[in-house]
C-alpha cells in the first residue's frame, strides 16, 4: 500500500512539474495530494487525512482550477522549457536532494519506545482549544486573522476599480 | 560649563545664529563675531593653561573633565588638553578667524556656507579637546563630511569629482581608523577589567604586541591618509584645487593636522612597541612623500596644485617627525604642523585672493602682480619664504627641531632618510620662487591685470593674522616649543619605557 | 670685565629700522626713510667702533690672548637635553673686526644709495631691505653658536635675494635672484647637514665648546670613518660646503656673476665686501677645528680656494660687463682667502694664513667695495654696463677716476697700499705650506692686476667714447663715501693686524719677506704693463690675442660652461627626468590607482547586474543554490 | 489561565482592536466620507503606539508558546513607532482619487502584517513563528500589489508572494528536520536538547535562508529590488523597514535563544553572508536611478551591517541591534518619506530628477540628507551611533577582518548616499521639482524622523535601556 | 505507523517530492503552474510532520498540528497568488512568468 501511495506521489509530482498542459498539471497535483491524504490514513490520522481532502485537495486545487479557467485555454501547450533551464534546475533540484536524502540517512533516529497517544477527535478538539503546554488555541486565533487577511487581500487584488483607463481585460 | 566644551558650544551657537539671521551681511558679521569669540578663548585658554602649569599643575592633562555618556561600550565624554592640544586649538582658531575673513564675499548660499564652515571647525575643535577615543572618531568625521558641501557647492573646476574623491578617501581613511579604534578598545584591559576609550587610561597599560601589530598599521595609515601620507595623497592636490577659499585654507591648515595629531597621539602613543618595530616602512614612505611632494610641486602650472603638492611635503615632514619618535622630532612635528598650518592657510588665503582678481590659477596666465597689487604679492613672498624655511619665520623653527631631532639617531637609516628629507629644503626653495618669480615678478603679463585692486579691510584682517602668527612663532618659538615640549614628555617616556633607542 | 650688554643695539637697532621701513615706509617721504636709514646705521657705526675699541684696547687679556666675550645670550629654542640655538652676542677679534667692516662699508654704502637710488621707485624698500641686511649680517658675524649662524646665514641669503631682485619688473634680475638663492640654498643645506653631524658628534651648538681645545669636537676626532675620512671630518666639509656657496666658491660661484643685476651699492655691500666673505669667516670661526682635527677638510678650503681664485681671475680676462668684472675679482680674492685659511696653521706663527686670510678680507671689504662704488658711479654716469662702451671718463669723473684707481693698485698689490701688505701675508704662508699652491697665487696675482688694469683702462683712457649725454661727476654723496673708502684702502694695511687677530688671539709678530714680496709686486706691475699695452689706447692686440687664443678665449667668455652645465643639470635632469616624471606619476599612476578602484566598482557592479535579471525563476534558482551551497559548505566543507 | 494573563498580549489585542475599529468603520460609513477613515486610524494607531510605553507584565502564556518580556515589549514599540511614520507618509498617498476605494483595506492589511509580527516577535514555539510569519507576508504582498492600474505593482506582488512561499517552504522543510531530531517545537526545549548532527544543520540552515529572504540577505535578495521598485512607495517604506525590522528581531531572537549551541556553524553563515550582502548590495547600488530602487540596495546592504551585531552572539550585539533597527526606521523613513512627498506632489522618483532640489525644496533636501548621512553612518546623527556599537559587538568577539571589510563597504555606500547629496545640492536642473508643501501629517512624520535621526543618537540613556534590556529574551 | 516501512522511507518520499517541487518553480512559465509547485513543496513538508510525528513522536501531536495549520495557510497564501496573479493577467495579458520582468538591473 505504502509502495503504491508513494510513486503515485512521487511520479505524479514529477507529471505535475514537467507536464505541458496546465490542466493536466492540476489534475497529477490533486492526485498528488489525495495520494497524500492517503498516506495520512495509513500513518493513522485520520483527521488530517480528512482535512488534506476537504481542504488541500478540495479547496486550494478547485481555486487553482478555477484560476486556469480565468487566465489560460484549457487546449494550450506549454512551449517546452528551455534547455538550459532544465538542466540547471534539475542539478540544483537533484543536488538539493541528494544533499538532503544523505543528511538524513546519516542521522540515527532514535526509535519511539513510548506508547502512541490515540488521536481521536476529542483529543484533537481538546488541544486545539488548549491554553496549555501543547494547547493550540492561539495559533487557532491567529490563523484566524490570517484567513481574514488573506481574504481582504484577495478581494481588493482581484476586485476590479481603480481609474477607468486601464485596459479592458480579456477573459478567455 | 568648563572651558573646553565652550570650544564646542561657541561655534555650535554661531551657527544657530547665523541661522536666524535673515540678512546676507549679518550672516558673516555672526560667523566673524563667534569666530573672534573663539580666537579669543584660545587665547584664555593659552594663558590659563600656562598659568596652570606654572602653578605647578603636573598632570599630564589639563582641565580634564570626564562624563560617561555610554555605559557599555565604556564611552565618555572625556576632555582635556595638554601643551600639544592647546597648541593646535589656537592654531585652529586663528585660521578659522582668518578663513571667516577670507571668505567674506561669498554671495552663493552664504547661510550655508558659513555654517558648513563653523561644523567642520567644530569637529576640529572637539577633536583636539577629546581624550576619549570614541569622541575624538566622531569629532574627526563630523570634520570630514562638511568637506563634501563645501568644496561640491561652492569649489570650482571639476568640484563634484574632487569633492567626491577627498571625501571618500578620507572616509576610507577612517574606517581604517575605527577598526583600528575598536582593535585597541578591546585590547585596553589586558589583564581584565574595562575596556576604555579613554586615551590616558589607554597609555597607562601596554597592549599586547600581537594587537599592536595588526593596529597600528591601521591606526597610523587611517590618519595618515588625511596627513597626505604617500601614496595616500591624492587627494590633497584635486580637494584643494577645487576648494573654495576658506575651505581650502580650513583643510590644508587644519583638517590635514588631524591626521598627524591622530598618527601621533593615537598610533604612537598607545602602541610605541608596533610603532617601533614598524616604523620604517612608514618613514620610508614619509621620507618619500617629503621629497616626492616638493618635486611634485616643482612643474605644476596651477597655483593651488603648487600649494596642494607643498602640502604634501610638509605634511610628510609631520608624520616623518612623529616616526622619529624621540623628543625634539616629536616636538618638532607639533610646530611643523601648527607652522604648516598658519602658512598654507596664508598660501590659500592669498591664492583666493588673487584668484578673485583674476580668475585662473595657472601661473602661465599671470605675471608681474608685484606691480599691481603689492600687498598681496609681498604678503605672497612672505608665505613662500615662511614654507621654505626661512629664520624669523615658522617654518624654520619647526624644520630645525625636526632635522636636529630626526638626527638623534645613532643609527644609519634613521640618519640617512634624515638627509634625504633634508634636501627637501633645496627643492621647496626651487618651486617656491619659481612661483614668485613668475606669478609676482617681471612685467605685467597680461593687460588686463593692470587694473587689478589691492585687498580689501577683510582681506587684510585675515591675511595679517596669519602672517602676525607666522612671525610670532618664528621670532620668538621658545614659550611654544616649551609648552609643547613639557607635554611631550610623558610621551616620550612612555616610547623611550619600551623602546629604548 | 666691561659691560658689551649695549651690543645688543647693534643687532636690535637695524631690525628695528627694517620694521619701520618695511611696514611704514611706504607712508613715509622717500628721503625720509632713507636719511631714517642711514642714520640708524651710522649710530651703529658708531657703536662697533667703540667695541673695537674697547675690545682690543680696554678688554682684559688672559695670559696674554684676546679672550672671547659672550656679551649676551639667550635660548631661543631648546631642541634637546643638551642642544639649544641661542640667539646672543659673542664678541672676540674676528666678530669686532668684522662688526668693523660691516658697518663700516654698509654706512657708506648707506651714504652712496642715498644718492645713486635717487628717484628710484622703492627707495624706502631698498633701505628696508638694507637694513636687514645690515641685521642679518651683524647677526651672522656676532653669533655665538653654529645655530645663530645658520639663521643669520639663511637671512642673508634671503636679504640678497630681494636686493639683487629688486628691480623686480626686470626679468634678469629675478631669474638673477632665484638663481643666487637656490644655489646658496643648496649649498646651505650642506651646511646644514654639517651641523647636524657635528652637533651629533659633540652635543652642542656652541663655539666656544666646539672650538675649544679640550672641547668635544677637537679632543674626540674618533667616530666612524666613512670613505677614509673621519665623521668629523666630514661634518667640517659639509659645513665648508655652506661657506662655498655664500662665498661663491667654484662649483657654486655661479651665482655671484649674474648677482651683478643688483643695485650696485647692493653688489658693494653684499656682493663684495661682506656677505660673500661670510663663507670664510665661517671657516675662521671654527677654524680650531679644521686646523686641529680636521686637517683634511682644511686642505679641501685650500684647494678649492685656489682653484676658485684661479679660475675666476681666468674669467675675469675676458669679461666686458664691468660688473662682471669685479666679481669674478670678487670670487678671485675670496679664494685667495680660503687658500690663506687652508695652509694655515693654529697658534702663533703658525696661524700667519688665518692672520693673513683676515686682513685681506678687512682690506678687500674697503677696496673691492670701492671698486664697486666706483663701478656705480661711472654706471650712473654713462647708463651702461659695458666696457666697450665707455673710455676716456677720467675728464668727466676725476673724483670717481682717481678712487678707482687707488682701488686697482690696491688689488694689484702695489705698496705701500693696503693689499700689499695682506696679499703678502697670503703668499708668504701659502709658500710655507704648499708651493703648488703658491705657484697659483703667485699667477693669480698676475691676472688680478691685468685683469683690474684692462678694466682701469679700458674705462678712463681707451677709446674716446661719444655718449648721449655728457657724463658727470656723481654728487657728493655719493663721491664721499668713494673718498673715504679710498683713504680705507689706502691706509688699512698699517693696522697692525698680527697683533690683534690671530687664530688663538695670542699676538705675534709679523713683517714682510721680501723674497715673497718682490716677485709679487713685479707680478702685479708686469700685469700692469700688459694691461698697459693692450688697454691704454684702442688697439687691435686684444682682438688678435682673442682670435689666436680662440678656443680658450670663448671658454673663458663663457665661464668655462659652468652656467650650462647647470643649466642642463637643473633644467634637464630635475625637471625633465625626475619632476615631470613624479607629476605624471602622481596623477596617472597613483592618482590613477585610486580612480580605478572606483573604476572596478563600477565595472563589477555593471557587471554582475545580470543576476538582477527580472526573471522570478533565476531568483528563486540563486535562492536555493545559495541554500544548498551553503548547507553543503557549512556541514561538509567548513565544519 | 486567569483572563489578567491575556493582557501580557496588549499590543496584539489592541492591533485587533484597532482592525476591529476600522473594519466597522468601513462597514458603517457613508461612501464619500471614506476619508475620514484615515484620520481614524492614524488617531487610534497614535494611542497604541502611546499605550504601548505603559509598563507591562513579562512572562510566558499559552504553556510558553507566547512569551513576552523588556526587549520583545521594545520591539513591538520600535515596530510601532515605525509603523505610525509610515502611517503619517501615507495620508496624502491615500488620499489620491485613485485609491479612495481601499482606505480601511489598506490600514486593515497593514495593521494584519504587523499583528503577524507581533506574534512572530513574542513566539515561544515554532508554529507562532511559522504563523506569525507568514500573517506578516501574505497581506503585505497583496499591499506590494495595490496599486491594480501599475504594472510594476502587479508584478512586486507575484514576485513577493511567490518566492515567499518558495522560501516558506525551504524554512519549513528545516524545521521539520529539527522537529524530527527533537520532537519539539518549543523554542526552549530545542535550546535545551539540540545537538551537533548534521541534520539538525542542514534543517538550521533551511531555517536560516528561510529568515535570511526576509531580512533580505544575499543570496536570497533578488526580489527586493524588484519589489520594492513596483510597490507603493509607503509599502515599500514599510518592507524595508518594519517588516525587515521585525525579522531581525526574531532571527537574532532565534539564533540566540534556540540555537546557541550551534553557535559556530551560524557565525560561519553569517560570516560570509553579511560579507556579500554588504558588497553586493552596494556594488548594485551605485547603479541606480530609480530611487526606490535605491533604497532597496541600500537597505539590502544595510542588513549586511545589521549582520554583524548577530555574529557575536553577545548582548552588546543584541543591544546595537535593536538600537540599530530604531535608528534605521528614523533614518529610512526619513528617506522615504521624502521621496513619498515629492513623489506625491511631481510624480519624480529618478534620482537625476532631484538635481537642484536645495534651491526649490530646501528643508526636504536636507532632511533627505540628513536621512542619507545617517544610512552612511556620518556623525552626528544617530546612524553613526548605531553602526559604531554594531561594530564593536563585532570587534568584541574579534571579527576584525569583517569589522574592516564592513567599515571599507561604508565607503561605498557613502558614496552613493552622496551621489543623491550631490544631485540635490550640487547639481543644476532645467525644470527643478517645483516647490511644494506637504500636508501637516507627512511634515509631522519628517519632523518625527529628523527628532529621531537626531536625537537617537546622543541620548546614551536610550542605549543603555535597550542594553539592560537585551538579554531578557 | 506502518509496520515494515521505516520513517527514512518517508523522508525520502518528502524530499522527493520536495524537490520536484522545487524543479516545478524553477522551470514552469506559468505563474500558476509555479503556485502549484509551491503546494508541492508545502505537501511534502506536511508528509515529512506526519511521519516524524507518528514515527518518533506519537505522545503528543505537535507535527499534526503544525501540517494542519501549514494547510490553512496554504490555502490563505494559495488565495492571495491567485488574486494577484488574475490581476496581473489583467495588466500584462499573460501569465507567462518570464514576461513579468519589468523591473530589472
Amino acid at each position: 500500500m505504502f509502495v503504491l501511495f508513494s510513486v503515485m506521489i512521487i511520479v505524479f509530482s514529477i507529471l505535475t512539474v514537467t507536464t505541458r498542459k496546465i490542466l493536466r498539471a492540476a489534475t497529477y497535483l490533486l492526485l498528488v495530494l489525495v495520494s497524500t491524504s492517503g498516506l495520512y490514513f495509513m500513518l493513522n490520522y485520520q483527521f488530517m487525512a480528512a482535512v488534506q481532502l476537504t481542504l488541500y485537495a478540495g479547496g486550494i486545487v478547485v481555486l487553482i482550477i478555477f484560476s486556469i479557467l480565468l487566465t489560460s485555454h484549457i487546449s494550450q501547450k506549454f512551449e517546452p522549457v528551455g534547455i538550459k533551464k532544465t538542466i540547471f534546475s534539475g542539478l540544483a533540484a537533484i543536488a538539493g536532494a541528494i544533499l538532503s536524502i544523505v543528511t538524513i540517512l546519516d542521522y540515527q533516529f532514535s526509535a519511539n519506545t513510548e506508547a502512541a497517544k490515540e488521536v481521536d477527535m476529542k483529543l484533537i478538539g481538546r488541544s486545539l482549544l488548549s491554553v496549555d503546554y501543547d494547547g493550540y488555541v492561539l495559533p487557532f486565533e491567529v490563523i484566524s486573522i490570517l484567513l481574514l487577511a488573506a481574504m481582504i487581500a484577495a478581494i481588493i487584488v482581484a476586485k476590479k476599480g481603480g481609474p477607468s483607463n486601464t485596459k479592458t481585460p480579456t477573459y478567455n | 560649563m568648563d572651558i573646553l566644551t565652550l570650544f564646542v558650544v561657541i561655534p555650535v551657537l554661531t551657527m544657530t545664529a547665523i541661522l536666524f539671521v535673515r540678512d546676507i551681511k549679518h550672516v558673516r558679521v555672526a560667523a566673524a563675531i563667534g569666530m573672534g569669540i573663539q580666537l579669543i578663548l584660545a587665547a584664555v585658554l593659552v594663558f590659563s593653561y600656562l598659568a596652570a602649569r606654572k602653578a605647578g599643575a603636573s598632570d599630564e592633562m589639563l582641565f580634564v573633565r570626564d562624563y560617561l555618556w555610554f555605559k557599555n561600550p565604556n564611552i565618555h565624554y572625556a576632555i582635556g588638553v595638554d601643551g600639544i592640544s592647546v597648541a593646535m586649538i589656537s592654531l585652529t582658531s586663528i585660521v578659522v578667524f582668518a578663513g571667516i575673513f577670507a571668505s567674506w564675499e561669498v554671495e552663493f548660499l552664504t547661510k550655508e556656507f558659513f555654517v558648513s564652515l563653523i561644523l567642520l571647525a567644530t569637529g576640529v575643535f572637539g577633536f583636539f579637546i577629546s581624550i576619549d577615543l570614541f569622541t575624538m572618531f566622531l569629532f574627526y568625521e563630523l570634520a570630514v563630511i562638511p568637506m563634501y558641501l563645501l568644496i561640491g557647492i561652492w569649489g570650482s573646476g571639476p568640484k563634484e569629482y574632487s569633492a567626491m574623491k577627498l571625501t571618500l578617501m578620507l572616509m576610507g581613511g577612517s574606517a581604517l581608523i575605527l577598526a583600528g579604534l575598536l582593535g585597541i578598545y578591546f585590547n585596553s584591559a589586558p589583564d581584565g577589567g574595562q575596556f576604555t576609550f579613554n586615551i590616558l587610561e589607554i597609555s597607562k597599560i601596554t597592549i599586547p604586541i600581537s594587537a599592536q601589530r595588526l593596529f597600528f598599521p591601521l591606526t597610523f595609515v587611517g590618519f595618515g591618509v588625511l596627513g597626505a601620507l604617500f601614496p595616500f595623497h591624492t587627494w590633497s592636490p584635486d580637494g584643494h584645487a577645487s576648494a573654495p577659499t576658506a575651505v581650502s585654507m580650513l583643510h590644508a591648515g587644519v583638517l590635514m593636522k588631524l591626521g598627524g595629531y591622530g598618527a601621533f597621539r593615537v598610533a604612537i602613543f598607545l602602541m610605541p612597541e608596533a610603532a617601533a618595530e614598524l616604523s620604517w616602512i612608514f618613514i620610508i614612505l614619509t621620507a618619500t612623500s617629503v621629497v616626492y611632494g616638493a618635486f611634485g610641486a616643482i612643474v605644476q602650472k596651477d597655483l593651488k596644485y603648487i600649494n596642494a603638492y607643498s602640502s604634501v611635503s610638509h605634511c610628510g615632514l609631520v608624520l616623518f617627525a612623529i616616526l622619529m619618535m624621540n623628543q625634539t622630532a616629536l616636538n618638532g612635528a607639533v610646530i611643523q604642523m601648527i607652522s604648516h598650518g598658519l602658512m598654507t592657510a596664508l598660501f590659500f588665503a592669498l591664492i583666493g585672493m588673487i584668484y578673485g582678481r583674476t580668475h585662473t590659477r595657472m601661473i602661465s596666465e599671470m605675471g608681474g602682480l608685484m606691480k599691481v597689487i603689492p600687498f598681496l604679492s609681498v604678503c605672497y613672498v612672505i608665505a613662500g619664504l615662511a614654507s621654505l624655511g626661512l629664520p624669523g619665520l615658522s617654518g624654520f623653527v619647526a624644520e630645525m627641531t625636526i632635522f636636529v631631532g630626526a638626527f638623534q639617531h645613532t643609527d644609519v637609516f634613521h640618519r640617512v632618510v634624515t638627509i634625504v628629507a633634508v634636501s627637501s629644503i633645496v627643492i621647496t626653495a626651487v618651486y617656491i620662487l619659481r612661483v614668485v618669480a613668475i606669478l609676482l615678478l617681471g612685467p605685467t603679463t597680461d593687460e588686463h591685470h593692470e587694473h587689478l585692486t589691492d585687498a580689501k579691510w577683510f582681506e587684510k584682517v585675515s591675511v595679517v593674522t596669519l602672517i602676525g602668527s607666522v612671525a610670532g612663532i618664528g621670532l620668538a618659538p621658545y614659550w611654544l616649543s616649551t609648552m609643547i615640549g613639557t607635554s611631550m614628555q610623558p610621551v616620550v617616556e612612555k616610547i623611550l619605557s619600551v623602546n629604548p633607542f | 670685565m666691561i659691560n658689551f650688554g649695549y651690543t645688543i643695539w647693534i643687532l636690535l637697532l637695524p631690525f628695528l629700522m627694517f620694521l619701520l621701513l618695511g611696514l611704514a615706509g611706504h607712508k613715509l617721504k622717500p628721503k625720509l626713510s632713507g636719511l631714517l636709514g642711514t642714520a640708524g646705521l651710522g649710530i651703529i657705526t658708531v657703536l662697533s667702533y667703540i667695541t673695537a675699541y674697547k675690545y682690543f684696547f680696554t678688554s682684559e687679556k688672559v695670559d696674554g690672548a684676546y679672550q672671547k666675550i659672550i656679551a649676551l645670550n639667550g635660548v631661543w629654542l631648546q631642541l634637546t637635553e643638551n642642544l639649544h640655538i641661542d640667539i646672543g652676542i659673542l664678541l672676540d677679534p674676528i666678530s669686532v673686526m668684522m662688526l668693523i667692516v660691516v658697518t663700516t662699508v654698509s654706512f657708506m654704502v648707506h651714504i652712496y644709495s642715498i644718492g645713486y637710488m635717487h628717484g628710484e621707485k622703492g627707495f624706502e624698500r631698498f633701505f628696508a631691505f638694507l637694513s636687514l641686511f645690515s641685521f642679518s649680517m651683524l647677526g651672522l658675524v656676532v653669533a655665538t653658536n653654529i645655530f645663530q649662524m645658520y639663521i643669520f646665514w639663511e637671512l642673508v641669503g634671503v636679504s640678497s635675494y630681494l636686493l639683487i631682485g629688486f628691480y623686480y619688473t626686470k626679468p634678469s634680475a629675478v631669474r638673477a635672484s632665484k638663481k643666487a638663492f637656490i644655489v646658496t640654498r643648496f649649498a646651505d643645506m650642506g651646511f646644514l647637514i654639517g651641523i647636524l653631524i657635528l652637533s651629533f658628534n659633540t652635543k652642542t651648538f656652541d663655539f666656544i665648546s666646539l672650538t675649544s681645545l679640550t672641547g668635544p669636537a677637537i679632543t674626540q676626532t674618533g667616530g666612524a670613518a666613512f670613505m677614509g675620512l673621519s665623521v668629523l671630518t666630514w661634518s667640517m666639509i659639509f659645513v665648508y660646503m655652506g661657506g662655498v656657496g655664500k662665498s661663491a666658491m667654484f662649483p657654486f660661484h655661479i651665482w655671484l656673476p649674474d648677482a651683478m643685476e643688483g643695485p650696485t651699492p647692493v653688489s658693494a655691500l653684499i656682493h663684495a665686501a661682506t656677505m660673500v666673505v661670510a663663507g670664510v669667516y665661517l671657516v675662521a670661526r671654527m677654524f680650531p677645528i679644521y686646523s686641529l682635527a680636521a686637517p683634511d677638510a682644511l686642505n679641501v678650503v685650500a684647494y678649492v680656494g685656489a682653484f676658485s681664485s684661479l679660475l675666476a681671475a681666468v674669467i675675469a680676462c675676458t669679461q666686458t660687463d664691468i660688473k662682471r668684472v669685479l666679481a669674478f675679482s670678487t670670487m678671485s680674492q675670496i679664494g685667495y682667502m680660503m687658500l690663506a685659511l687652508g695652509v694655515s696653521g693654529y697658534g702663533g706663527h703658525d696661524g700667519l694664513g688665518y692672520m693673513a686670510s683676515m686682513f685681506h678680507l678687512f682690506t678687500h671689504a674697503m677696496f673691492k667695495a670701492l671698486l664697486f662704488l666706483g663701478a656705480g658711479a661711472i654706471i650712473h654716469a654713462v647708463h651702461s654696463n659695458h666696457m666697450t662702451e665707455m673710455g676716456g671718463l677720467r675728464k668727466y669723473l676725476p673724483i670717481t677716476h682717481a678712487t678707482f684707481l687707488i682701488a686697482c693698485l690696491t688689488i694689484a698689490g702695489i705698496p705701500p697700499l693696503s693689499g700689499f701688505f695682506s696679499k703678502d701675508e697670503i703668499l708668504t704662508a701659502a709658500l710655507h705650506h704648499n708651493k703648488l699652491l703658491f705657484a697659483v697665487e703667485y699667477a693669480v696675482a698676475g691676472l688680478t692686476a691685468f685683469y683690474m688694469f684692462r678694466l682701469y683702462f679700458s674705462i678712463f683712457w681707451g677709446k674716446e667714447t661719444h655718449y648721449h649725454h655728457t657724463p658727470h661727476e656723481a654728487p657728493a654723496l655719493m663721491t664721499i663715501p668713494l673718498i673715504i673708502l679710498a683713504i680705507g684702502s689706502v691706509f688699512a694695511g698699517f693696522i697692525p693686524f698680527s697683533k690683534l687677530v690671530t687664530s688663538d688671539g695670542m699676538p705675534f709678530e709679523s713683517h714682510i719677506e721680501m723674497s715673497v714680496a718682490v716677485p709679487s709686486v713685479l707680478i702685479g706691475l708686469i700685469g700692469i704693463g700688459i694691461a698697459f699695452i693692450m688697454y691704454r689706447k684702442e688697439t687691435a692686440i686684444p682682438d688678435r690675442l682673442a682670435a689666436a687664443f680662440k678656443y680658450s678665449y670663448k671658454w673663458s667668455y663663457n665661464k668655462f660652461y659652468v652656467d650650462e652645465a647647470y643649466i642642463f643639470i637643473t633644467k634637464n635632469i630635475i625637471f625633465r627626468y625626475i619632476s615631470t616624471p613624479i607629476a605624471w606619476f602622481d596623477r596617472h599612476i597613483i592618482d590613477g590607482t585610486m580612480n580605478s578602484i572606483a573604476f572596478v566598482a563600477q565595472l563589477v557592479s555593471f557587471r554582475i547586474r545580470g543576476f538582477q535579471s527580472g526573471q522570478l525563476q533565476k531568483y528563486g534558482f540563486v535562492f536555493v543554490t545559495g541554500a544548498i551551497s551553503l548547507a553543503i559548505l557549512l556541514i561538509y566543507l567548513w565544519k | 489561565m486567569s483572563p489578567d494573563k491575556f493582557l501580557i498580549m496588549r499590543h496584539e489585542l489592541l492591533l485587533t482592536a484597532v482592525v476591529l475599529v476600522v473594519l466597522i468603520a468601513e462597514v458603517f460609513s457613508h461612501p464619500d466620507k471614506k476619508g475620514k477613515i484615515i484620520t481614524l486610524s492614524v488617531i487610534c494607531f497614535g494611542i497604541i503606539t502611546a499605550l504601548g510605553f505603559l509598563p507591562s507584565a513579562e512572562g510566558e502564556i499559552f504553556g510558553g508558546m507566547y512569551v513576552s518580556s523588556g526587549s520583545r515589549l521594545m520591539m513591538k514599540n520600535i515596530l510601532n513607532i515605525g509603523v505610525m511614520l509610515v502611517f503619517l507618509q501615507s495620508v496624502d498617498w491615500l488620499r489620491k482619487a485613485e485609491n479612495s476605494d481601499k482606505i480601511s483595506e489598506y490600514f486593515i492589511l497593514l495593521i494584519s502584517t504587523l499583528i503577524g509580527m507581533n506574534f512572530m516577535i513574542s513566539s515561544g514555539h515554532f508554529l507562532m513563528f511559522y504563523i506569525g510569519l507568514e500573517l506578516a507576508t501574505i497581506p503585505i504582498a497583496a499591499l506590494a500589489a495595490f496599486d491594480k492600474y501599475r504594472n510594476n505593482s502587479a508584478e512586486a506582488g507575484i514576485k513577493l508572494i511567490l518566492i515567499s512561499a518558495l522560501s516558506s517552504g525551504i524554512l519549513l522543510y528545516g524545521l521539520s528536520m529539527i522537529y524530527g531530531t527533537l520532537g519539539t517545537f518549543y523554542f526552549k526545549e530545542i535550546a535545551v536538547s539540540f545537538s551537533n548532527s548534521n541534520l539538525q544543520i542542514l534543517g538550521f540552515i533551511y531555517f536560516f535562508t528561510g529568515m535570511a529572504f526576509k531580512i533580505s540577505i544575499v543570496p536570497f535578495h533578488l526580489w527586493t529590488a524588484d519589489v520594492y521598485e513596483g510597490a507603493p512607495i509607503n509599502i515599500t517604506a514599510y518592507l524595508s523597514v518594519i517588516s525587515k525590522g521585525a525579522a531581525v528581531f526574531i532571527f537574532i531572537i532565534v539564533l540566540f535563544t534556540v540555537f546557541p549551541v550551534i553557535i559556530a556553524t551560524w557565525q560561519k553563515a553569517i560570516y560570509l553572508t553579511s560579507i556579500l550582502t554588504m558588497t553586493i548590495g552596494n556594488l548594485f547600488a551605485i547603479r541606480q536611478q530609480n530611487l526606490k530602487r535605491f533604497l532597496a540596495f541600500s537597505s539590502i546592504s544595510q542588513a549586511g551591517y545589521i549582520l554583524l551585531g548577530f555574529i557575536g552572539g553577545n548582548q552588546l550585539g543584541m543591544a546595537s541591534v535593536i538600537y540599530y533597527i530604531l535608528v534605521y526606521i528614523f533614518s529610512n523613513l526619513g528617506a522615504f518619506g521624502v521621496v513619498l512627498a515629492i513623489s506625491n506632489a511631481s510624480g519624480k522618483e529618478n534620482i537625476d530628477d532631484y538635481n537642484g532640489l536645495y534651491h526649490t525644496n530646501p528643508k526636504l533636501s536636507l532632511i533627505m540628507m540628513l536621512a542619507l548621512f545617517s544610512l552612511a553612518g556620518i556623525p552626528p546623527v544617530a546612524g553613526y551611533f548605531g553602526k559604531f556599537f554594531l561594530f564593536t559587538a563585532a570587534a568584541e568577539k574579534g571579527f576584525y577582518p569583517l569589522v574592516i571589510i564592513a567599515v571599507l563597504n561604508t565607503i561605498i555606500s557613502l558614496y552613493y548616499y552622496l551621489l543623491i547629496v550631490k544631485a540635490m545640492f550640487l547639481l543644476k536642473n532645467e525644470s527643478p521639482i517645483e516647490k511644494f508643501k506637504s500636508s501637516m501629517y507627512t511634515r509631522f512624520a519628517l519632523g518625527l524622523c529628523v527628532a529621531g535621526i537626531v536625537v537617537t543618537g546622543f541620548a546614551s540613556a536610550l542605549f543603555e535601556f535597550i542594553r539592560n534590556l537585551s538579554f531578557g529574551i | 505507523m506502518i509496520t515494515g516501512v521505516p520513517v527514512q522511507y518517508f523522508l525520502i518520499l518528502a524530499t522527493l517530492m520536495f524537490f520536484a517541487g522545487v524543479y516545478g518553480f524553477l522551470t514552469r512559465r506559468n505563474l500558476i503552474t509555479m503556485l502549484m509547485a509551491t503546494e508541492l513543496i508545502l505537501n511534502s513538508v506536511n508528509i515529512n510532520f506526519m511521519a516524524f510525528n507518528r514515527y518518533l513522536y506519537p505522545q503528543k501531536m505537535e507535527g499534526m498540528f503544525f501540517s494542519l495549520f501549514v494547510i490553512a495557510v496554504a490555502a490563505s497564501e494559495a488565495a492571495v497568488a491567485i488574486a494577484i496573479i488574475i490581476n496581473i493577467y489583467r495588466r500584462f495579458a499573460t501569465i507567462n512568468v518570464e514576461d513579468v520582468n519589468q523591473m530589472k538591473f
